[in-house]
């Protein structure tokens, strides 16, 4: 397998292209996405490759072509609908939770949905409280969607081609701040099934089970507390749901301590349902609670030395994976 | 699927003018007679929830999708049991799903507000006022990059005019030229409120602002809807892009078979006259007969063949199972 | 203090018509809120006495119409916005997320939002995906907006006093089954401040921590349990945010065993949240590990036999917590 | 706030001409100056994220603001700094603001894209595309509850026009008469994407389909603009309903400070057209001369004033101490 370093962006767009030739009915549309390639240029080259036909510049109307994106699906086609920030995704909200979500189960099992819907996540990129948000949870409270996290430029190709055959409506979040992070990315065809947690780093003495942007930072946490004796595993689960509880609960019951990190708030977040089903599946193995790190519960601040606050960061988590191995 | 049912083919072009509105007869009085039906299982406490009817709009569903092939898709409202059987769905399945019944549509999991139907291109009932406009601009979108000819009719009741998501596809659906029909069916209320006081301006003026095209029918004459519906259909198979139809009607019931005491929005001097005077099928018949198409017999002789249609659809429904608890997390993921 | 017994719908009314009359920024509006009174008769006769310019019929438009309430609550009013049923507030998350819960954290704490957003929750209606959800688990994850769920007439009139007055945007949820439920109520003016939970029945064995439509649930189940010889304790934490957390772990401390139930889905849901509360707080205390009960993780179906399996019933947790207690 | 940037008042119609016409040239000179600088923050990298600039739309805000009292509001956008200022808001507290310091505006916690003073009635720039549209007209029905006479103006990019929710309260804002102006500001581009390929049909069309009084005028004259706002404001004061202006108009720098290579979009000669032959604040100027209101060196004084004043104004800001960490969980509730 020839294997080049790709950036995170050069990951999805490979992804998109290699299902866009091997799949006709795969289309894109957004704001900016043709010629623009999107503000962070992710998808740069495609309308040239694949016309205009195929990758279409929409209006600003995320509910309606949201929408128009689940008629597609339910018709023959494989949208891969563009929402630029994840932040409006609150204006999509009906579409993909009253339809994308329902429309498979509310007739019988007679229509489907295959449908990719992609955004961002994240903050620190000094953009407020409107462009800085995390609202992955709301779609994994919700049955009938799927939802997706890649860490890594490898995941990224890998777990998108796999959103793009799945036959279900699929909310796939890339951290806005990764699209320049290089990693190794074979050139050929790859799938990665969601549902399959990845264990990024392994190690003895505490587990910290972090999402999308957390990763890297719990490898870096990973990287300074090695420095003072303690082994950190690292456990991606890679999709929020569906989630693969069991390789999360065999790596604490390893270790018997975690901490859970995701970028989202950690109160009624992604960090909330990890905590649960650790401190349910575990509950005879963990030497401590649960200890979850997620965005501070505040709109995103604009002013660089509040919001840099608001995120947990390598240091703030190597101190409180420090004094976890510490007190117990 | 009995042949008197049978959903019209493209080739229905060569049919006799008497037997095609002899058939959007049968078609109107079919549903008007389902209705009573799901009327009547409310009042006998035999059916979960509730029910829109569609009683006083039956010209407007069968105007339109008698204009449509079978492979053309539909999106349908919380009022669609008329939209859904004018399409071509069995009214034993359509029952069975009222009721939750395994042999439903959905399986019973979608009841009267969800059944959608593949084999009639019925994309699904849906009780999001507006909350199709999306789905049916999507079957158009997909019909033209596939070059498969299909046309989407996208049908709302006029509350939906106060989604802003319509207005979005519209424009998007004018952009991209597609083949798609938003038909509105102006039936005066919005649950319990009337239009007037829902709605500025114009109905038609929303769709012109896009450029979309635009066109009126009286929605208690099958023949005009019909009228309208082909030349919109025609054009939009053509390429020439999305149009939108008001057509103005009446629901001869309440908001939903509960909604008995109504005299507080509307009084019943104004439903009766409706009824009276604008009745579709009395329209329909008498124009028949006029035409000598039908005389009185033959007229009632559809009726009667169509309660017994209705009357052996409801029986096959009530008698029918409910689908075992097992298949609840059956279809959540496809 | 004169109690009569009112049904939870009529103490809602009076709590918006003492709250009206007492103050005239006070307005009403939403679908069918005038002379209809709502689908379920809730604000019938206040339009009556507060005239067409305070109770005002909108057309179908939710997102127009909340975004108006944000505007006018900025500007000097205390708008009520009604959202007929809560899945429609898919339609309302922009404004409600976007600019009702962020406007005075950006604005440095120049503007306020004094608005409620007053909607529904709750299955087994036989209304079937679309009529049936309870998404109160997406505003309690979102800082800035408050979440109260009422679970008794007494408590909907307090709260809803409370929430009306309150600076800051406070979203609602009222069960629509029980909006027949009976229970006292004091005719005159009192109030139940936000973030205190409620002990709605004392126990020494097992603590029920149930919200909205599952307090009634839970209060059936420890009768049942208590023909068992199980005393069953029942908090109610009445709002998601701000949490009286301190009441719930008391319970749990006092207890060792907790179920904690909500009707939304549990999954990365409201029941998510209270769990990893309380195994992070009670770790120390807990003798079995917190269980969550809430709906299944299905679009809700329409059939009454597969409906009724989806929500928690007295019987489904009665026998959770008898197995609980045997084991622990 | 210095006499010369002072906020007109209602008195302002008994004013001359000339110091009306010399006071809004003034204002967009300072707009102009301001995001002059604004890109030398970013250029220096002394600026935190990204902001859009104003530049070339000066006479839209100008010509507007200058027909407000202070007490009426407005909402502004991602590209709000002219707004912000037209209604003004003070250059220090602004800079301050857009370089996250403590004494901007909002503390530091909103930034460029969310200025809001209640002092000038400006509810807040919005970075979300039509995020606002809700707030100004709610803002309209406070007014008219509470009887203060109060406008609102809703200023948006043409981008905006894809939003639903623009369609949802232009209704409600017809059918309650509130006094609100819907402004849009056509400067051609949604971002990188021509207006011409996101707007099906006419933008006046838009508002016109709700029976809203529409308007246009020409975005690079400020008098043009004055006199339409001026109409349309008294209109709305006096209980006649909302209105929609449409401003045609142009941004000269990128979508946001961070765009320079915009070939690929919109040519070089476009934008220097523009510059060349429709620079409101030049076309001011010499109307000005024209009509003996200044002389070229009494523009140039202005200019020079305005540069000074923007100069101190950065220099404030720079200088500012941020928030303090703590401050980061302090307005989250009131
Ligand atoms: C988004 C949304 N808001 C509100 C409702 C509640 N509701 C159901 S039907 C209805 C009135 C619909 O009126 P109209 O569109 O004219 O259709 P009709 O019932 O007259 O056929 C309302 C408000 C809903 N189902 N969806
Ligand atoms: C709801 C929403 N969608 C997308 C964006 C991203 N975005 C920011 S500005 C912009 C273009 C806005 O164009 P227009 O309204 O014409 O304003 P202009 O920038 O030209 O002043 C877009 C797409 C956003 N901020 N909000
Ligand atoms: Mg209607
Ligand atoms: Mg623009």
């Amino acid at each position: 397998m020839p294997e080049r370093e790709l950036t995170f962006a050069q990951a999805v767009r490979e992804a998109l292209a290699e299902e866009m030739r091997r799949d006709s009915s795969v289309c894109i549309f957004g704001e900016d996405v043709a010629e623009a390639g999107t503000p962070f240029k992710v998808l740069s080259g495609l309308v040239e490759e694949f016309g205009a036909e195929r990758v279409l510049d929409t209006p600003i109307s995320e509910a309606g072509f949201t929408g128009i994106g689940v008629g597609a699906a339910m018709t023959g086609l494989r949208p891969v609908v563009d929402i630029m920030f994840g932040d409006f995704l609150t204006l999509t909200m009906d579409q993909m939770v009253n339809q994308a979500a329902k429309a498979h189960y509310m007739s019988g099992g007679h229509w489907k949905v295959p449908m990719v819907l992609r955004t961002t996540l994240g903050a620190t990129r000094r953009s407020a409280a409107q462009h800085s948000q995390s609202l992955h949870a709301w779609f994994s409270h919700v049955p009938g969607l799927k939802v997706v996290l890649p860490s890594t430029p490898y995941d990224a190709k890998g777990l998108l081609k796999t959103a793009i055959r799945d036959e279900n409506p699929v909310v796939f979040f890339e951290d806005k701040m990764m699209y320049k992070l290089k990693g190794q990315v074979p050139a050929d065809d790859y799938t990665i099934p969601l549902g399959v947690a990845d264990v990024k780093r392994e190690g003895d003495d505490i587990t910290l089970v972090a999402t999308s942007s957390m990763v890297q930072v719990a490898l870096g946490a990973a990287v300074l507390l090695e420095k003072e004796g303690i082994s950190a595993e690292v456990v991606d689960p890679r999709t929020t749901w569906p989630l693969d509880e069991k390789t999360i609960l065999d790596s604490v019951k390893k270790t018997s301590r975690v901490i859970v990190m995701d970028e989202g708030y950690g109160r009624y977040g992604v960090a909330a349902e990890l905590a649960a089903v650790i401190a349910e599946g575990a509950f005879y193995d963990l030497d401590a609670p649960v200890k979850r790190m997620g965005a501070m519960h505040v709109p995103i601040p604009f002013s660089p030395p509040l919001e840099d606050v608001t995120v947990p960061t390598e240091e703030t988590v190597y101190k409180a994976a420090k004094e976890m191995c510490a007190k117990s | 699927m009995s042949t008197v049912t049978a959903k019209p083919e493209a080739s229905r072009e060569a049919a006799s003018e008497k037997d095609k509105w002899l058939r959007a007869y049968r078609q109107m009085v079919r549903i008007r007679l389902f209705e009573e039906q799901v009327n009547e299982l409310y009042t006998r406490a035999l059916m979960p929830g509730l029910a829109h009817l569609y009683s006083g709009e039956e010209a407007v569903a069968v105007g339109i999708c008698e204009a449509l092939r079978i492979d053309d898709y539909i999106t349908s409202t919380h009022r669609g049991h008329g939209h859904c059987l004018a399409k071509g769905a069995s009214p034993d399945r359509m029952f069975a799903e009222l009721l939750g019944k395994e042999a439903g549509y959905c399986r019973g999991k979608g009841g009267s507000m969800h059944i959608a139907d593949p084999a009639t291109g019925n994309l699904g009932a849906n009780a999001i006022v507006g909350g199709s406009v999306g789905i049916a601009t999507g079957a158009a979108f997909a019909s033209k990059r596939l070059g498969n000819g299909r046309v989407a009719v996208c049908f709302f009741g006029e509350g939906a005019l106060g989604q802003g998501s319509l207005y979005e596809v519209m424009n998007l659906a004018q952009l991209w030229k597609l083949p798609v029909i938003y038909v509105c069916e102006n039936n005066l209320y919005n649950e319990y409120t009337h239009y007037s006081e829902t709605t500025a301006g114009t109905i038609l003026g929303r769709a012109a602002a896009f450029g979309i095209e635009t066109a009126a029918a009286d929605g208690q004459d099958v023949r005009a809807v019909n009228e309208v519906a082909t030349r919109l259909v025609k054009r939009a198979r053509a390429g020439e892009g999305p149009a939108f139809l008001q057509a103005d009607t009446y629901r001869y019931s309440g908001h939903h078979v509960g909604d008995i005491n109504r005299e507080y929005y509307r009084s019943k001097t104004e439903e009766q006259r409706w009824k009276t005077d604008r009745d579709p099928i009395k329209l329909q018949s008498n124009w028949l007969i006029e035409q000598r198409y039908a005389d009185a017999a033959a007229l009632e002789q559809i009726t009667m063949e169509a309660r017994a249609e209705m009357e052996a659809a409801v029986k096959f429904a009530v008698t029918a199972p409910y689908p075992s608890v097992d298949q609840v997390d059956e279809d959540i993921y496809a």
